[in-house]
């Protein structure tokens, strides 16, 4: 396009580089031959254009030639682009009326014959005069930010995120499908390398995100739908009846005692039993009763009610509905946690058949104060003290073949944890350990583990188990001793699974609507593997914790607080601003085809069926161009690299 | 016709034929009670009993895979074996040949040069078609479970064998290698217990279902194959089970024939009553006793199914 | 010698950037081979080919990111689908799919770069020129 | 006794035939041991079946001669069912079965048949014995 049917005065800069180009390409030959080139009005070449002395020379340049646009023939625009659009700045120049040619990285560098190497420089700063000739004067899309942010998940990294975020000062949604926030850390009895509590430290976080004034928790919801864009966008979350009221429940108890329902405790891992109606546990947040409703005989007075009968308070109440919530946010944090993956998957290692082989999370709730057997070791088929356990590292991990190729990373550690509290708790029993690799790769972990092996005699087997099976109360496991080259068979008491941590069970749901990658395991994809690990690619969604993989308590709380310091980055900002070279529709040639529709990777892009053109979101559109490339009438264009553009280029290539 | 039977490919293998008539003539009643004739293959040779594991030892292919061919040539897509090598070498030899082409292109070239000679005509066939690994290969219980249906075999019954307590034993050959050659979960499998349960057995669990018995070491190391074979045994008793129900001519020969050696080397072991499942499958079906061929296992199964024990006891 | 012209569109985050890295890595490569600079490989439209071809390109290359490192999720997967359902349309227009070369080049793959060029200009120089006047598309626009 | 390792020639060619015979890639082995923990005759071997993949991976067809652990693989595949690399390690015993005695002595043969026996022997056990343990 040109500037209002005008002709633009083009400038051109050609850079010696000292002698890294011009030792190769004949600087002032590019320059001369260019003086004669269609728009240029101005041509000359400089030692150093990025010095201080040769930006003054364009800066000057610019003024007294009254250029409209210029070009630098120089190194990769990846190194100065944005110096000399600073310069165009100061001059009044719209940024994007300059372009860089590169005739370094991509020309006297990788080119010997100096002929030739001219004559390609030629043809480069000729297409990007081309380029350049057509470009529009663009300013970054301006978007406003919501300074109100939703975290998804209240386990220790989703509590973390919404404490450090609602101290920046901004307002936060805690999201939680439970009943209570927590998540897996309140069930854990110790934590590695340090043994203290978890429950001691997990409550008065957990206390603490419930009393700021800045954050509001919202338990047993779940999100339904998201629309927008970052900075602004409509959450609707659904409120599952919970059929009591959380402000009148006192806590008491009287329903839990008359209720009938028993069924599995989920917090004890079902190790224990609860009632329909339930209290998670003690230190549960909101502290209030939820019903369960698919475990109650049915809430019609004449099937049961009797917990409404006795509640004191009158806080029971069967006629609450699902409701749906509007919330409008500018930044989401996804920190939905992880599952164990499941023993049944297992067949050889008995797949969940027999009581006394059980999961990681289960041993801790044996292991734990508050636990079913509050904290005493007893095993799950006769309550009996187990005198010899067995822990096998690695179940489900590691195994590309048959489950999950990744390191669950903290299974080593907690297994060392496992056999040590195991040992404190009963002194006379046998503690074994079956491994491929200890991996011990954190703060005071190797120490950790010397000390299951030195001071807790911890017996450590390098070798993976094959088969486990039960004959009579004792469980059989076969394994081997690649250190001596022996095959292994134990008789035990009670075996431990260390079994892999996978993705959240049923979430793919909830990331198709926020539209979040994953890795072929299913963890949450970040923005860059190295660079930005706490971002997703699609912009506003943060990653906390075990959603995005595996790993300890101290580095979710990391990341959950890096997430937390990215999403007041964001709220910083008075407007976000977004690259404006985006690919509009021109409306005019639209024919509503919407075959750019499905092509957009980020949604940008929808077909109005009233006007049958399609519609763009400007702040959603990244910029990719594959619309433009699928447009079949030419009405999606990127700005600054339209087809004419681009042909205008290809010819000054091929044929200049 | 109401009594009209279905054909049915029957590949028995060499070791029905002669060692183990009790596992050829119990399936054979089974499935002609059940509605089937059943027709074998014209010059029907071993299948080779061993899946050659040599990428480079192509030659092994070629039996199987002329077993194959020549059901297709008698206008066949399918047949069905109950012997377990049996089945595994003619399901692999399928695989290797749908999946690769080198393999295909030289077994092919080795069957090229067959040529079949007419006895009484003296008539020479040397044009065979090429065989693409198409035949579908099913071991008894799966044509039981896909095609057959329990349903069927259950309005069928005519003997309670619910007092039978039984282990289903697997072995290798039906479950591994894992993958495609597997009936089952090689971990986790169910066909066999599904099937015991459907003709009415008391069905027990037993960790060593899927165990090998030694296999061909009974030959090369007796005393290796012996332990094995014991081992499960001893497991099958442990879990309460009244008798052994397996597929496998090999199995059978070293969980039953061989208990003589297992007393020997173990003291304790009492003996366990063995039988292949078709022979259960035909009891169940009603079945007089003669065709069971009960007199030729080692371990007296008589007691097990209810009969007075007519032979002598020999644990 | 014949000189092929060979027309590369390079995408910005990985073989344009990759090309930069031959450079200052100092690799050595033939001449023949102009790069233009787009977003993403996926911003190549079929039509942009054949205007190379119709403007005297003896070759079309094409550089993207590695599938699964496209900076737009997919885009590569597109440009890859595009080039494979366009190869034989170009057979149709009487221009050898051998002239058409897509490649996934990283922005640390700098050596991967020049032997792609180098490789690219070795099969076009022995393809021979592109006889424009031959082909389908030969009238002025 | 130690092992003088080399990476020769020599070596590199005996691992790439145990590849190509087996079809599979014994590098991708990273020593679990869980074939040697499932394998029913671990029991009665001089080296478990992880210690074959292991010289093997040091290029080393001397130490593997003579081992009884080779002819003690009953092709039974538990090894294969539970691998977390999916090794087929029959194929792999199989493959260097072959290139320890390429001169083909039976290692099985038709005289080793107890006389006692050869009667009750079922059909399949003498074919699949000697496939595996002669020439």
């Amino acid at each position: 396009m040109s500037n209002n049917g005008k002709k633009k005065r083009i400038g051109l800069f050609v850079c010696h580089c000292g002698v890294n180009i011009a030792s190769v390409v004949d600087v002032e030959r590019v320059a001369k031959e260019m003086e004669n080139y269609p728009d240029i009005t101005f041509s000359t070449n400089y030692v150093y254009m990025c010095s201080d002395p040769g930006q003054q020379l364009i800066l000057d340049t610019i003024k007294e030639q009254k250029l409209d646009a210029f070009i630098v023939a120089a190194c990769s625009p990846t190194l100065h682009e944005k110096t000399f659009q600073d310069v165009a700045k100061l001059a009044g120049l719209n940024p994007y009326q300059v372009e860089i040619a590169n005739i370094r990285e991509q020309g006297s560098w990788v080119h010997t014959d100096k002929e030739k190497a001219t004559q390609k420089a030629i043809k480069v700063v000729k297409s990007m005069v081309e380029k350049v000739r057509a470009n529009e004067s663009l300013d970054p899309i301006k978007i406003d930010v919501n300074r109100r942010a939703m975290v998804i998940g209240a386990g220790i990294s989703g509590i973390q995120a919404a404490i450090d975020i609602a101290d920046h000062g901004y307002e936060v949604l805690l999201v939680e499908k439970d009943p209570s926030i927590g998540g897996h850390m309140i069930q854990l009895s110790e934590t590695f390398p340090t043994l203290d509590c978890s429950q001691c430290i997990m409550t008065p976080k957990m206390v603490e995100a419930s009393r700021h004034p800045k954050i509001k928790i919202m338990t047993y919801h779940e999100v339904e739908s998201i629309s927008g864009f970052v900075g602004n966008f409509n959450v609707r979350i659904k409120k599952k009846p919970r059929y009591v009221d959380e402000d009148l429940c006192t806590m008491c108890g009287d329903c839990e005692e008359v209720c009938p329902q028993v069924v599995q405790d989920e917090f004890n891992m079902g190790l224990s039993y609860r009632k329909a109606i339930y209290l998670p546990f003690p230190q549960a947040i909101p502290g209030t009763y939820t019903l369960d409703i698919d475990s109650c005989l049915g809430m019609w007075p004449v099937r049961c009610g009797r917990c409404k009968e006795v509640c004191e308070p009158n806080a029971i109440d069967y006629d609450q509905k699902e409701e749906i919530i509007e919330e409008q946010v500018g930044a989401i944090v996804v920190s939905t946690g992880y599952d164990l993956y499941t023993m049944k998957a297992l067949g050889e290692y008995g797949g969940e058949k027999y009581d006394d082989v059980v999961n990681g999370l289960e041993f801790e709730r044996i292991l734990s104060a508050s636990g079913p057997t509050g904290g005493e070791v007893l095993r799950p088929s006769d309550g009996k003290v187990p005198k010899h356990v067995v822990f096998i590292q690695c179940c489900g991990s590691r195994d590309p073949e048959n489950h999950n190729p990744y390191c669950s990373r903290i299974c080593c550690m907690y297994t060392a944890k496992h056999a040590m509290l195991y040992k404190h708790r009963v002194p006379d029993g046998n503690a074994t350990v079956f491994y491929i690799d200890v991996r011990t790769g954190g703060k005071r972990f190797e120490e950790f583990y010397q000390r299951a092996v030195e001071e807790d005699d911890v017996l450590y087997i390098r070798g993976k188990v094959s088969k486990i099976f039960q004959e009579g109360d004792k469980i059989i496991i076969w394994g081997s001793d690649t250190l001596t080259g022996k095959k292994i068979e134990v008789e035990a008491d009670m075996v431990v699974l260390a079994m892999a941590m996978v993705k959240s069970e049923n979430i793919e749901d909830l990331l198709k609507k926020l539209k979040i990658n994953t890795d072929e395991s299913g963890w949450l994809a970040e923005a860059h593997p190295k660079l930005r690990p706490v971002e997703s690619l699609n912009a506003g969604f943060y990653l906390a914790g075990c959603a995005h993989g595996p790993k300890d308590i101290p580095d979710t709380v990391a990341q959950a607080s890096a997430a937390a310091a990215k999403i007041g980055d964001l709220f910083a900002q008075e407007k976000l601003l977004h690259e404006p070279t985006i690919v509009p529709v021109n409306e005019e040639l639209c024919s509503g085809c919407g075959i750019c529709v499905p092509v957009c990777p980020y949604g940008a892009r929808t077909l109005d069926m009233e006007e049958k053109v399609v519609k763009v979101n400007e702040v959603l559109c990244e910029g990719c161009g594959a619309c433009a490339a699928a447009c079949p009438s030419g009405a999606a264009q990127q700005r600054n690299q339209t087809d004419d553009q681009i042909f205008s280029m290809v010819k000054a290539i091929l044929k200049g | 016709m109401e009594n009209k039977k279905v054909k049915l490919h029957y590949y028995p293998g060499c070791t029905l034929k002669e060692k183990t008539t009790n596992l050829d003539d119990s399936t054979r009643k089974s499935m002609e009670i059940l509605g089937y004739e059943l027709i074998e293959p014209e010059n029907w040779t071993c299948c080779g009993a061993e899946f050659p594991l040599n990428e480079e030892k192509i030659i092994g292919l070629a039996a199987p895979a002329r077993i194959l061919r020549q059901v297709k040539i008698e206008g066949e897509d399918k047949v069905f074996t109950v012997c377990s090598f049996c089945f595994n070498v003619l399901k692999r030899t399928n695989e290797a040949l749908l999946t690769d082409p080198l393999k295909y292109k030289r077994v092919n070239a080795y069957l090229k040069d067959d040529i079949k000679i007419n006895h009484e005509t003296k008539d020479k066939t040397t044009e065979f078609p090429e065989y693409e690994g198409d035949v579908k290969v099913y071991h008894l219980l799966e044509f039981i479970r896909d095609e057959i249906g329990y349903d069927k075999i259950r309005s069928m019954l005519k003997r309670d064998l619910s007092n039978i307590k039984i282990v289903p034993y697997y072995g290798c050959r039906l479950l591994r290698p894992k993958g495609n050659m597997s009936i089952d979960e090689p971990d986790d499998p169910t066909i066999f217990e599904e099937f015991l349960e459907n003709i009415g057995c008391t069905v027990l669990d037993f960790p060593f279902k899927q165990e090998c018995c030694g296999s061909y070491l009974s030959v090369s190391m007796p005393e290796a194959a012996t332990e094995a074979s014991y081992n499960i045994l001893r497991s099958a008793k442990l879990n309460g089970a009244d008798a052994v129900a397996l597929s496998c001519p090999l199995c059978y020969y070293n969980l039953d024939r061989r208990q003589n050696r297992i007393k020997e080397q173990f003291l304790e072991f009492m003996g366990m009553p063995v039988l292949f499942f078709t022979q259960l499958l035909a009891w169940a079906l009603g079945v007089e006793e003669k065709i069971l061929g009960l007199d030729q296992h080692f371990c007296s199964p008589y007691s097990v199914l209810g009969i007075d024990d007519k032979s002598e006891v020999k644990i | 010698m014949f000189e092929p012209k060979i027309m590369c569109f390079l995408c910005k985050w990985c073989t344009y950037a990759g090309a930069d890295l031959a450079g200052t890595s100092r690799m050595k490569y033939d001449p023949n081979a102009i790069n233009m600079r787009v977003m993403c490989s996926s911003r190549i439209d079929p039509q942009h080919i054949l205007y190379a071809f119709k403007q005297g390109a003896d070759g079309v290359f094409i550089g993207g990111c590695h599938p699964g490192d496209c900076h737009y999720v997919e885009g590569n997967y597109k440009t890859l689908r595009r080039i494979i359902l366009f190869k034989p349309m170009l057979e149709k227009f009487g221009i050898n799919p051998k002239r058409l070369k897509l490649e996934w080049i990283s922005a640390a793959e700098g050596k991967k770069f020049v032997n792609s060029m180098n490789e690219f200009t070795e099969r076009i120089r022995s393809l021979g020129p592109l006889m424009i006047k031959d082909i389908a598309l030969n009238e002025e626009e | 006794m130690r092992i003088k390792l080399k990476r020769g020639k020599k070596e590199n060619d005996f691992i790439e035939r145990v590849n190509e015979l087996s079809g599979e890639n014994v590098y991708s082995c990273y020593q679990c041991g869980r074939c040697s923990a499932g394998c029913p005759f671990a029991f009665e071997m001089d080296i478990l079946p992880n210690q074959m993949i292991r010289l093997v991976q040091l290029g080393q067809q001397e130490e593997l001669i003579g081992t009884k652990a080779l002819f003690l693989c009953a092709s039974c595949f538990t090894c294969q069912s539970r691998c977390p690399k999916g090794i087929n390690i029959a194929n792999v015993a199989e493959a260097v079965r072959s290139l320890i005695d390429p001169k083909g002595e039976d290692h099985c043969g038709p005289n080793e048949i107890p006389v006692d026996l050869a009667d009750e022997l079922p059909q399949q056990v003498l074919v699949s014995v000697y496939r595996k343990f002669s020439k």
